[in-house]
């Protein structure tokens, strides 16, 4: 609740502190860098978490009990397999790097490198808590697509230097994905930023930040519109950073490991990085447009740090994105992009209108603001069925008959 | 100012290498680095917004277009090395080209150009919208429309009738190994 | 409606999810050297030689060097060579045993035939299932010293099998205890009646 | 161009870069990809040499016998139980089918009669082998639709129940080698029944949590719907047997058609699909499973007493008159046959297996074409090879 | 002489339209063509900052509106210019301009 609790500056004062032991004049690059780092060291220590998490959460799903022996190196202690990324680290630095022959070795090189880097980029705009975004930017929504964009650009890059068949068909397919969930994923941000008034991503949760009844948040995925919009955003996002069901770049049952067929060693892991480094952003994006970025979920609970409930907030949805991963099958690459054309722009389109109907009935009051509601959601639901009724048009359970 | 001198370094530097490599690919890869130039310069001249639309277009967008045409067209042979009359066009395009750059070094260098404005001008984000909304109205307007049509006239133009799936195992079989799929109305 | 498999597939994963941690059922594993998995009473491996007591594994061998395993065995991976002199077997009878008896268990395909068409109970299955080695060829073709085990280890890794195996071969010694005692009464006997006639 | 207009060097270099063309994928509009015989998801060491028009299909060439044995001439050269083992690598998934119909052939050969209570077990095991070929296939089906081994995984679970109640009762996981010419090797006991219909009667809700998984997945629906859809008179001419062949609308189940062992005793019914494609391979195996749970209830509920094994049937020294015989049974691939040529001697004069899976991917390409890469994957996995079968 | 930063900015557009010019007078691949004339809008837009920038009246924002609009017509241009080289690659199984000399396929 406290704006200015000392734990919610802490991790201001803790830079302030580290950095007036410096000369005024490089006070402002050190505390920048010092910002990076922290953002840095934050998300690959998280990335490195994750990858434990995730086998944990997909051996579990799948009732194993997923990596639990390597702990404390030379010891026996085990500590739930939480040593499992330092060794996985260790076995990826010390593979051989292996360039195959007729590679482009720029590319080839590139490639990891561009990924991780806009990656990380993506990362700047990110509100962490009440005071911690990197880079206030009045057009961070904007900054964020823009950067993510080209993340992309380097999937293909691996899968054309590669020179491996696998890779080639891997880059096609990695350009088709960006080309159609670009656009789904923009149109369902665009009510956020319509509604909110802003493209600054402080000021997208700041708008997010009343409490109806003085209880319950009044976040966007809470309002028909927003709740519409979070579904298309969670599914583009899905595809943005190539997750199941939409990994097709690197399909591990048609295409061998897709553009990831021809790297090895560090290379590899750098590609691992980013591709959770993305993963992160898009969750942290996510959670700032829809689900009140660093808010607390009720308003008596606002006590707590506000990076916390970011954590928290970003957790869910990634454990979300897991449990997606566990459970569905692959699409095939003409059924991803119709699903993109003909059912998420269709209805990110709608969901525009719905955020236009909301926003010109915003001073409806009293029983009237329950017909808005219902209004909202009737629009919403019709070309949902609709739409859906036409993607799967043919498709169905089948009844067997038996031999007489 | 120093910032500008290497931004154009880069940008003309990458741009130019795209223009005479042979490798299509490399060109696309560089001239999407010589985009990303671009927007660093819009960067620098304060115009965040266009930085931003830059990149997101070019970068994110027209790249992608580019390199998935690439892709599509890989000619059935490596293109020869140097088509015919190459020199002679090359020769007519460094003329040309020499010409008017020569003319336009000359009068930029010589009109007396002032350099107001020290201070980098800003424009907000709802400045420029409330610009586009207001009194370019109606070009926001036609550009959408220009849109439209361009995306459906490139669908029209793009769009393969292939053979339905699984449609005539005959057709498939009967056709010498290594002959492509290909409809009848394709023919030349 | 669309959706409605893929949420009721996650509803699956998700309960597949929470019961890992508290249903058995649900994470059926066992953590290997740990913990191991009990073997079936049937589970089969490798043959080994039964011999009668442990004390004495080569002196007491129930192998006769018959040779049918050898000819039997489909992959061919068992070597024998008979011995030159007899030995007492458990009877007392004079038998030959092997002098050399090798399985080649980087060949052999534990199909248990062997056991099966012994008609002197020697050859049976072992459990031991974990004989992996450095070395690629000595160490897998297993000599008679090493095949070698006790009818107490048969009892211990086949008791039903071995208790029935016992008192067959009790009952089959029974029968040729009697047979060898009631020869050796008859021999006893025989020789006596015709006694040579006092010379008349 | 007409070779005219270039320069001597161009068409020096041009005739260089001409000749890289033969060899270069980058260049031309088909691609020429070899999936295999080191590739995730051909079911091991299988090769489709595939050319692709971007992602589609114009030609597959099925390569095979990476994993040849030489089993059929084994077959001659080692005595009639000494084939039995080597039935069990067959297909090393169904070996208990496999031993049922070696050990059916002989016995046709030598008129050798079968205990009524090993034709009950036999009928229980096979059904057991039906359900864990099944519930793998639908596994491996998943992994390659790309399921992140979750389904793979709940299958695996299950197969593991059975064959730790095959391991109980063989002494083996999945190189059984249990039937003998004349019986079974060993007497199932009390207990093992008991396990047996345990896991039995809880296998129709694995079913029901299975299906709640993936069937109605609109994903799965839309991978598979449609995709690698056979015709039933091509399926017919091909001599397509099993699922595969009941996926098409053909009735034709060895089990009503031959009635043998004793299943003509067990009410099931065959189920039969209308369009042939690979969701219609899927369910009719799902739906087959079904059927089978209800067979092994059956044969436990009416399981006599009684030897397992002929008295009189031979061990050592088994030598069939000289004859020919060719058994055959419904495994869960399709029919699984052996034929046999005897002359009298210990060994078979001629030993033949007909292959489910080696006779049903002779119409791969057929399936496949049209079709993009990912399909192919699936459909493969639909037609349920096991390379050991293939290959022998 | 010493160059004012718009003159820098000038001739750093000046460049980059005749890169653009030239590429799309000398390559004979369609896709390079239509890549140089991206180029030469984009030096467009280059001035169109540039006198933004140092012009005498910033606040109105003109210039970054127009480079906006500018941006969406080259976005249209290359979907179009690209289809249209797609539509040519599958009636000649190439894509050079001097054989693109048909208007009927």
């Amino acid at each position: 609740m406290n704006a200015d609790s000392i734990l919610e500056r802490g991790p201001l004062l803790v830079r302030d502190w580290l950095v007036s032991f410096l000369p005024e004049p490089a006070r402002w690059l050190a505390g920048s860098l010092l910002a990076i780092t922290a953002v840095i060291v934050a998300f690959a220590s998280l990335f490195a978490l994750l990858t434990l998490i995730e086998r944990k959460v997909l051996a579990r799903v799948q009732n194993r009990p997923g990596p639990n022996r390597v702990g404390i190196p030379l010891t026996k202690i085990r500590l739930f397999g939480l040593g499992q990324p330092l060794a996985d680290g260790i076995k990826m630095l010390t593979k051989e790097d292996i360039v195959p022959r007729s590679a482009d070795r720029v590319l080839h090189f590139l490639a990891p490198v561009a990924l991780l880097a806009f990656a990380i980029l993506t990362f700047a705009v990110i509100p962490f808590g009440r005071h911690l975004v990197p880079v206030e930017l009045e057009a961070g929504v904007l900054y964020f697509f823009a950067a993510g964009a080209a993340t992309e650009l380097a999937v293909f890059m691996a899968g054309w230097a590669s020179r491996n068949k696998y890779s080639l068909l891997a880059a096609m397919r990695a350009l088709a994905q960006l080309i159609s969930y670009e656009l789904p994923l923009l149109l369902s941000v665009v009510p956020v930023v319509m509604l909110a008034g802003t493209l600054s991503t402080t000021g997208i949760v700041e708008r997010q930040g009343g409490w109806t009844f003085g209880l319950l948040p009044q976040w966007h995925v809470f309002t028909p519109w927003g709740a519409a919009g979070f579904a298309i955003f969670f599914v583009a996002a899905l595809a943005e950073s190539n997750r199941s069901p939409f990994d097709l770049p690197e399909a591990e049952s048609e295409l061998i490991a897709g553009h990831l067929t021809e790297y090895s060693g560090f290379k590899y892991a750098l590609f691992f990085m980013a591709e959770y480094f993305g993963m992160c952003a898009l969750c942290g994006m996510g959670v700032t447009l829809f689900l009140g970025g660093w808010q607390a979920p009720l308003s008596f609970l606002a006590f707590i740090p506000s990076y916390i409930w970011f954590g928290a907030k970003l957790m869910t949805l990634l454990l979300a994105f897991m449990w997606v991963r566990a459970t569905l099958p692959r699409l095939r690459i003409d059924q991803l992009t119709r699903l993109a054309w003909k059912f998420l722009v269709p209805l990110a389109l709608v969901n525009l209108g719905v955020a236009a109907f909301w926003s010109l009935s915003a001073d409806w009051t009293g029983a009237v603001r329950l017909t808005r509601w219902l209004i909202a959601a009737m629009l919403l639901a019709g070309p949902f069925v609709l739409l859906g009724r036409k993607l799967t048009a043919g498709l169905a359970p089948r009844i067997y008959r038996y031999a007489t | 100012m120093m910032a500008l001198i290497l931004i154009a370094l880069v940008t003309l530097a990458s741009a130019a290498a795209a223009m005479l490599l042979r490798n299509l690919i490399h060109s696309a890869l560089l001239l999407t680095a010589s985009w990303a130039g671009l927007a660093a310069f819009y960067l620098w001249a304060g115009a965040e917004f266009v930085a931003f639309a830059q990149v997101l277009v070019y970068v994110g967008a027209i790249s992608m277009v580019v390199l998935f045409a690439v892709l599509l067209t890989r000619p059935p042979q490596p293109m020869p090395v140097t088509p015919p009359n190459t020199l002679g066009r090359a020769l007519v395009a460094l003329i040309t080209g020499g010409a008017v750059l020569g003319v336009f070094i000359g009068a930029i260098v010589s009109s007396p150009l002032p350099a107001t404005a020290a201070p980098a001008p800003t424009v907000s984000v709802k400045q420029l919208g409330l610009e586009l909304a207001g009194r370019h109205a109606g070009a926001l307007l036609i550009v959408g429309a220009l849109l439209t049509v361009a995306l459906l006239g490139a669908v029209v133009l793009a769009a393969t009738d292939r053979e339905p799936v699984g449609a005539s195992l005959d057709d498939v079989r009967g056709r010498p190994p290594g002959t492509p799929l290909q409809k009848s109305g394709d023919a030349p | 409606m669309l959706g409605s498999g893929l949420l009721s597939g996650l509803a699956v994963t998700a309960k597949n999810l929470v019961g890992s941690f508290h249903d058995p059922a649900r994470l059926t594993t066992v953590e290997y050297p740990e913990q191991q998995a009990k073997l079936p009473e049937a589970y089969r491996n490798f043959p080994f030689l039964v011999s009668e007591n442990a004390t004495d594994p080569m002196g007491t061998l129930r192998c006769v060097a018959c040779q049918i395993c050898e000819k039997e065995c489909p992959p061919q991976c068992i070597y024998i060579e008979k011995s030159k002199d007899k030995k007492p077997d458990a009877t007392g009878k004079l038998q030959l045993y092997p002098a050399i008896f090798d399985i080649d268990t980087s060949v052999c395909m534990s199909c248990q035939i062997c056991v099966e068409v012994c008609p002197f109970e020697a050859i049976k299955m072992d459990q031991v299932f974990a004989i992996a080695t450095t070395d690629r060829f000595d160490a897998l073709l297993l000599k008679r010293e090493q095949l070698a085990k006790p009818n107490a280890y048969y009892h211990t890794i086949h008791p039903t099998e071995a208790a029935e195996v016992d008192a067959r071969l009790a009952t089959e010694r029974k029968a040729a205890a009697e047979k060898a005692a009631a020869a050796a009464a008859a021999k006893a006997a025989a020789p006596k009646p015709p006694a040579p006639p006092p010379a008349a | 161009m007409i070779a005219s207009d270039i320069s001597p060097l161009a068409s020096r270099l041009s005739s260089g870069a001409h000749t890289r063309a033969v060899t270069d994928p980058f260049h031309g509009d088909l691609l020429e990809v070899s999936m295999g015989p080191h590739h995730p998801s051909t079911h091991g060491v299988f090769r489709m040499q595939v050319t692709l028009d971007g992602e589609t299909i114009v030609k597959l060439k099925p390569v095979f016998g990476y994993l040849h044995r030489n089993h059929e001439k084994l077959g001659e050269s080692t005595s009639y139980l000494g084939s039995m083992p080597y039935t069990d690598r067959l297909d090393y998934l169904n070996s208990m089918t496999n031993n049922w119909a070696y050990a059916l052939a002989v016995e046709q050969l030598a008129g050798q009669p079968v205990p009524e209570r090993a034709e009950y077990l036999r009928v229980i095991l096979a059904e057991l082998t039906r359900l864990l070929n099944h519930t793998c296939l639908a596994g491996f089906l998943l992994q390659d639709c790309g399921c992140s081994g979750t389904p793979l995984m709940y299958a695996f679970r299950e197969r593991e129940k059975i064959l730790d109640l095959f391991e109980a009762l063989s002494g083996s996981r999945m190189m059984c080698n249990f039937q003998r010419f004349g019986g079974c090797r060993t007497d199932a006991s009390p207990e093992w029944l008991a396990a047996a219909k345990q896991l039995t009667d809880g296998y129709g809700a694995f079913l029901d949590e299975y299906e709640r998984l993936i069937t109605g997945n609109e994903i799965l629906m839309a991978r598979t719907q449609g995709v690698g859809a056979l015709k039933p008179d091509l399926a017919i001419s091909a001599g397509i047997t099993g699922p595969m062949l009941r996926a098409t609308g053909v009735d034709y189940d060895l089990r009503k058609v031959d009635g043998y062992g004793f299943y003509p005793r067990f009410e099931f019914r065959v189920p039969l699909g209308d369009h042939g494609d690979t969701y219609d391979r899927y369910m009719i195996r799902v739906l087959e499973m079904r059927e089978s749970i209800k067979i092994i209830q059956q044969a436990f509920a009416t399981l006599p007493a009684g030897p397992v094994m002929d008295p009189k049937a031979k061990l050592r020294g088994f030598r069939p008159k000289p004859g020919e015989a060719y058994g055959r049974i419904e495994g869960p691939r399709g029919e699984i046959g052996f034929y046999l040529v005897s002359d009298g001697t210990p060994n078979p004069y001629r030993y033949r297996v007909r292959p489910p899976s080696f006779v049903n991917l002779t119409l791969l390409e057929d399936l496949c074409l049209g079709h993009t890469v990912a399909d192919a994957v699936i459909i493969l996995g639909s037609i349920d090879i096991v390379l050991g079968e293939v290959d022998r | 002489m010493s160059l004012s930063s718009l003159q820098l900015c000038l001739l750093f557009s000046s460049a980059l339209f005749c890169l653009g010019l030239m590429a799309a007078l000398s390559r004979s691949n369609t896709i390079l063509v239509l890549l140089g004339v991206e180029l030469m809008l984009n030096a467009a837009n280059v001035n169109f900052i540039a006198f933004w920038r140092y012009g005498p009246n910033p606040e109105a924002a003109t210039g970054v509106v127009f480079v906006l609009f500018a941006i969406a017509v080259a976005a249209a241009e290359a979907a179009v210019g690209l289809a249209l080289v797609i539509a040519i690659y599958r009636h000649q199984k190439n894509i050079r301009l001097q054989e693109a000399t048909r208007l009927k396929g």
